[in-house]
């Protein structure tokens, strides 16, 4: 971004953008990690920004840290302070740097003309330690406490021998010593007294919570990028909360594997990106007609095919929405932060418990890799689902699909009490047994579609913020949601009425909830991951509202503030 | 004591005369061998006609995706390791649509049973080649007669040093019967490949021809022999062996998951202790 | 269907509706193929309606042939002439009889109170012989030339010794003879004097010969019914017509097989159904990414899952249109006749070798086992498509995704020049190798998307029939063609202004072809066989235009011209 | 004359160490070693480390889809023969997600060469169990060791009757090119799993673990004795053999299709005499 580009975005006071970058295999996610941990032990908020390759060594990668005293929602692009690794750091970010952002650089490097500190980083021990001393040269620059990363750093690497903790240490003091020692002024965060204890996680780790803490018992998956850990989060967890977490041959038995665990009682997820939900579809469809609860979630990354593995994008929506045949209910979820991630996955075990269909949760690598400070979650008050039909089972024989005015049919567990429990993929009767009755057949297909109404009414309003009849308002759904609500407030503090309506879950839409919204505005403008503005689609299909205006991103990076000033001003 | 009457008699969509009656009869002898009542038993399936077996049964059933039965099994089982869970699907089902699945439920030894009614034909679909047609075999799909050698399932169960396999011909329902029991009864992944005539769709592999050249192993074979049961599993053509080829004691893939042991993995419970523990580590 | 629902129906003068029932295996589509046959080349027109079970032997199909000296557009659902072949077939379709109608049955069973022939079925030899009587008496009753019903039946049966055809001829005869010594009166079809010369074939025959005449050199395929028949057709002409027809281990195999040949220069296809659909959405982004032409035939059925596998619906539009992870263009035909499903085939061919990218048939069973009258295909005018590039690659090295106005690249074949061909399915640089490039990254999506530019200005208008300021507009796609025009001048024969609004291709919509019909009109009702409406969403998606009446069929049923006017009733 | 640098030198995005790059030396050796022009040869790949390979090389490319490879060479293959088609990708691609591929290309005995970067693991998405990693394997995802048997690729292979089934080892370059070059001989289906040290995420099976394990067969190894040759496949852990394990002369699978002895299938033409003919059929 050059600086006439990003006129329209002032820097909030005390807020600090740090961007490590360099080869994958130098350690730069390591000092990111402590880093964050560190700076939200220190009472600050964090939004943090991954970007790399799909490559395990070399190329170039990127974690950045926006950092603040106040609330931090979004990610930013200009930077304030340019770790850089290795000199294509400088090369490609430092036309990026803030107007009083600097690169911290080791001595062999060129940082060109930007402003700079060199930083001796091996002048204190092996390539090993240049990591820390890195961590140590920042984290006295942004003012941390020495102790605090210190101990951060060590809980971080978990148990070592004495003498490398020890080792460890010292090149830590000696990095705040240097630096503290070093000509410059920099504008460090303000301290916070009594630092509120925060979680650090990602959009990923709190799904995976957030499961767990809704009852999970059964997670299959096939790895793919940026799905994976989930997966890795659970099976670290697995044995400790009882749960079972298994890597599947490929993504059609991972749901149908889920499928099966589910029939048998176990609230059960499987997680993928794009092109493994592709193989899942099926499955999808097989979850619809035996009316097994099933949570789908979906981390979106660049299609079509292997697209971009490693980046983000929000274009699965509509596939989302559509797939697999037939016709049946379904939601989907839209978590916009790490919190929601959390929540809105308890929901859709309880949607998916409930309503005995596939409940999708629609996340991206931008939200999966976004490490943010979160409020602890209270889980005293929080209770697992409970599968299956607890009252009685009042005429006999069971029947798994006996119809009813809600359409949700009372479900057993083979195995859980006396009766059989027959479940079909094929057209079947209340029994659960094949027929070609087409009067049954319709009946069933009347059933199926009325637990829409009942999900319908559990739709999370989307939210809206700001003006009343605003000159402008912008809709967004997902992970967009902190820099869409940011990019509101820029633009009103240049003095115009603006909006937000965001969109946590895009299905189903229920337009009593914002249709006013859209028509009070003078001007409506969608901010979307994708190149063709879906939710804009979806919105004029259930509402007849056209939306014209698109702030569109589909580059692999995540949308920013400045990404939706710059293509407002457009 | 459970008799065959409880497993029921339902109507059949079947074609009068064919195998999978017989097969049907047998895997209701070997149920009751096994004393297993109809609620301790799941029975999963695929699409096809072998597949609507187990509508033909009263049991708990799933009858899922074509070639996909395996997977769902796993999942059943896993969940809740108290059931007997059989799959029982066609050869298309299994080697065909399903033969990723059919690879890794050999290398889990997952405690499932898989019967194959192994017809060489896809039938449902009104007559194409299997994976399991002798090559030539022509149908209106393959008028040039089937390119592909034919997939032999239990030689290639046995090079992966499957926990049991078995082959057993619908046109001897008691040694069939025996056979299904034994393979419930036997703790990991059993493959049963039942040879079954298909009436209506395949005119060359017929009760006739599986009664011709199928033959019992005889006592002294030992199926604990991984090189002797190879050679035998690579039999196929004039001499088909029937019986219990290949049998072993192999790790159960349950013993892996210590949670396993604690009963069925029903939800409606969380240890909250314990994630609160794990919330803790997040901070 | 009662006579009071079916009021508002009246028959049309010399259309006779002729339905054969019995169990599967009696040999009843044999019966129905040779008159179907015999009736057009008598120079009637024909619309066949099969419904039939999933599975071989027993339970109760279906074979019904509307047959009229004028053209014949729809099936019926009243029934002139049943021919019941089992006892079953009276008890379910002798409701079904017309005021005129009558059955045709074996002496040993019952025909209630419905007027019937009773015929001595085993009286002129055995089992075997009965259907050729069955067909010799209905044959006279319509009045088919004898000669001319012999002469199609031993066509039909192909190579046979001179007994067994002089056995049928005998027993042919005598049921003609028997038939005219019946003492009943029934109006016969008018003779046609020289009937023109016709083509007897299905919708999938169709789509068969049309990818034929395309160039179509590779086809594969796993089977599923109702798409089967497609591959059937081609196996059979394979070795004549110098092609590959491939019976894959699975879907997701037959998509990438057919996307390899198509890359090295075979014009090539996949057909299934949408279960099989499912599984092949991933290859259909991955052609989409790479940009290879592949033509895919998905001929629906009800689902979720397996549904009812032998039956039709219109359910899996939505599924196709946004089938596959990522944002390209596509397009999809949906044939509303047996010509069309010829000549929408090549259609296919056309675009997707020209825009390489996917396209669809979207077709159902009803239509895929639809036996009609065509006019023969005059292919002597009729090319096959080319594929790749013909003109000089001017700018070396060879780029295959270089980029240009149109979206579209030069495609060489590998080996079909000195040049390299490079294809990936990351995003990727211009010559096609994988690449990280963000700005690359966002050319090509822009790229592809581009094609979508020219695919939409070769988009077949939606036919518009009728008045022209109608109180009634139906609107419709595919299979449901004849149907709807049908039932459309049954309201117009009442006195109501009506028009009716078909697309035989569903995507893309160009709003300008049709969008001043739709508001022309007092009342717009759509009309498809599935639950939710799929087209009127799309319509309003697209358009903003909201359809609040519709006329939805999801019983495993085709759409008839009754089962509208009962609808529009209600 | 062909020579090494008509195949190229890339950039690649491996890691110092990897074994991958042997396998590129060994394969562009091969090419050149087999006489093969680049615009002659097509390297279809999937996704993974390995699959990155076919970029790094002069020659046509199509980089499909993970596990999709073998369906889409076997298409390019069919559709044009003249083609020197040759799959090169992971355990995870072949043996995983494309599990049910290679069992068909085994049975069909198309002219296809399979060239597997087998480490055990799947690189690219951050050390997870392949279908190859040995049981006890501990990952991230695998934090109680893979719970599966290994999948042995070349019993499997040997068990079915492939055409041509070799190891060979990315530390024996010269072994390794000689054995592709043979593969690549070989009319039919051919499949040469590479032993390829991960130097990221497999620690366990390093380059020393191969070293110390594999051995090459004797030359009086007879590769068309079935009988041995099973028994020789079957052997992983203390010793693995390298060395082409078997082969035979199985009809190959395009000779079923009398159309392919015409030169590629390319489109443009259309035989409309015949065509019109088939048109009255219909009459
Ligand atoms: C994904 C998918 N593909 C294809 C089908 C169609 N189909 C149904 S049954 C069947 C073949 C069944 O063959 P087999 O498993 O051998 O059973 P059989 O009918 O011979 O007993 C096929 C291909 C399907 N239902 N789903
Ligand atoms: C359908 C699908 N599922 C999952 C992935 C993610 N994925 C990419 S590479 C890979 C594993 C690669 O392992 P392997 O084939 O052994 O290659 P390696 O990286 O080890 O060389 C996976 C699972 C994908 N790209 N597509
Ligand atoms: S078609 Fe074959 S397999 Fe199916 S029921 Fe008839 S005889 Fe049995
Ligand atoms: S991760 Fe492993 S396989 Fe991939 S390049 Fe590095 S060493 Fe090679
Ligand atoms: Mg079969
Ligand atoms: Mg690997």
């Amino acid at each position: 971004m050059t600086d006439q580009e990003s006129e329209g975005y002032t820097m909030t006071a005390n807020i600090i953008n740090l961007l490590i970058g360099g080869e994958a295999g130098q350690g730069m996610v390591t000092i990111g990690e402590i880093l964050t941990r560190s700076v939200v032990s220190s009472g600050y908020s964090v939004v943090v920004m991954q970007s790399y390759q799909s490559r395990i060594r070399g190329g170039h990668n990127t974690f950045a840290i926006r950092m603040g005293t106040g609330e931090v929602i979004a990610p930013q692009e200009s930077v304030d302070i340019l770790v850089a690794l290795d000199q294509d750091t400088v090369r490609i970010h430092g036309e990026d740097l803030s107007s009083e952002g600097f690169i911290v650089i080791d001595e062999a490097f060129e940082a060109a003309h930007h402003p700079c500190i060199k930083v001796p980083f091996k002048q204190w021990g092996t390539d090993a330690f240049s990591n820390i001393v890195a961590l140590g040269v920042v984290s006295s620059l942004i003012g941390l406490n020495e102790e605090l990363v210190s101990e951060t750093m060590n809980k971080f690497f978990g148990k070592m021998d004495q003498r490398t903790v020890e080792g460890n240490r010292q090149v830590l003091e000696k990095a705040f010593q240097w630096t503290a020692e070093q000509p410059m002024s920099f504008q460090r965060l303000t301290r916070i007294p009594n630092p509120p204890d925060c979680l650090v996680m990602n959009g990923n780790e709190a799904i995976a919570l957030g499961a767990l803490s809704a009852g999970l018992k059964f997670y299959s998956f096939y790895p793919m990028t940026p799905a994976t850990s989930i997966a890795v989060t659970l099976a670290g967890k697995a044995e400790r909360m009882g749960i079972i977490v298994e890597q599947a041959e490929d993504e059609i038995s991972a749901i149908n594997m889920a499928i099966g665990a589910s029939f048998t009682g176990a609230p059960s997820m499987v997680g993928t990106s794009g092109g493994g939900f592709a193989l899942m579809t099926e499955g999808v469809s097989l979850a619809a007609m035996t009316e097994t609860p099933i949570v789908i979630v979906v981390a979106q990354r660049p299609a079509p095919a292997t697209g971009l593995p490693t980046r983000t994008e929000q274009s699965d929506m509509e596939f989302v929405l559509h797939a697999g045949h037939g016709e049946f209910p379904r939601a989907i979820l839209a978590p916009g932060t790490v919190e929601e991630c959390f929540h809105l996955t308890r929901k859709a075990f309880e949607l998916s418990e409930q309503y005995q269909c596939p409940i999708f949760i629609l996340t991206d690598q931008f939200l999966a890799d976004s490490y943010r400070n979160v409020k602890p979650f209270d889980i005293t008050n929080l209770s697992p689902v409970s599968p299956g039909f607890h009252g009685d089972i009042s005429s006999l024989p069971y029947r798994r699909y006996s119809i009813t005015k809600s359409g949700v049919s009372p479900r057993l567990l083979p195995g859980g009490s006396e009766h059989l429990v027959v479940v079909d993929s094929d057209e079947h009767t209340e029994d659960g047994h094949i027929t070609e009755d087409l009067t049954v057949r319709r009946k069933m297909v009347d059933k199926r579609l009325e637990k829409g109404s009942g999900i319908r009414k559990e739709v999370i309003p989307p939210q809206i913020h700001g003006d009343e009849r605003p000159d402008l308002l912008m809709t967004s759904w997902g992970s967009s949601k902190g820099a869409v609500l940011e990019a509101a407030s820029h633009v009103r503090s240049r003095g115009k009425r603006v909006s937000t309506l965001h969109f946590s879950q895009v299905w189903p839409l229920v337009p009593e909830q914002f249709i006013d919204h859209l028509q009070a505005a003078r001007d409506v403008v969608c901010v979307e991951g994708n190149a063709t503005g879906q939710l804009a689609r979806l919105i004029r299909r259930e509402t007849g509202f056209f939306i014209g205006k698109r702030v569109l991103r589909y580059d692999g990076l995540p949308i920013t503030p400045e990404y939706i000033l710059r293509k407002l001003i457009e | 004591m459970v008799t065959i009457n409880d497993y029921g008699t339902y109507e059949t969509a079947w074609c009068p005369g064919c195998g999978n009656f017989s097969i049907l009869e047998a895997v209701k002898q070997a149920l009751v061998k096994s004393g297993l009542e109809p609620r301790q038993v799941l029975f999963v399936s695929g699409i096809g006609q072998a597949a609507k077996a187990p509508h033909y049964l009263n049991v708990h059933v799933f009858n899922g995706l074509h070639g996909r039965s395996l997977p769902v099994a796993t999942g059943a089982k896993l969940a809740n390791p108290q059931l007997t869970v059989i799959v029982e699907s066609g050869d298309g089902c299994n080697y065909g649509e399903g033969g990723n699945h059919f690879l890794a439920a050999i290398r889990r030894n997952i405690d499932v049973t898989l019967l194959v009614h192994n017809n060489q034909v896809y039938a449902l679909t009104k007559g194409q080649a299997s994976p399991t047609s002798d090559e030539g075999f022509i149908t209106k799909n393959q008028p040039g007669g089937v390119a592909s050698a034919a997939f032999n399932p239990v030689a290639v169960a046995v090079a992966m040093h499957a926990g049991f396999v078995a082959r057993a011909f619908a046109g001897l329902v008691d040694d069939l019967s025996d056979t299904i029991q034994q393979a419930i009864a036997h703790r990991g992944f059993s493959l049963v490949d039942v040879l079954q005539p298909c009436v209506s769709f395949n005119k060359v592999n017929t009760f006739a021809w599986y009664k011709k050249r199928s033959y019992p192993l005889t006592q002294d074979y030992d199926p604990t022999d991984w090189n002797a049961a190879i050679k035998v599993a690579d039999q196929w053509g004039d001499r088909i062996p029937l019986g219990v080829i290949y049998r072993n004691e192999r790790p159960l893939f349950e013993k892996h998951f210590p949670v396993l042991g604690r009963g069925p993995l029903t939800g409606g419970n969380m240890d909250r202790t314990t994630l609160k523990k794990i919330m803790e580590e997040y901070k």
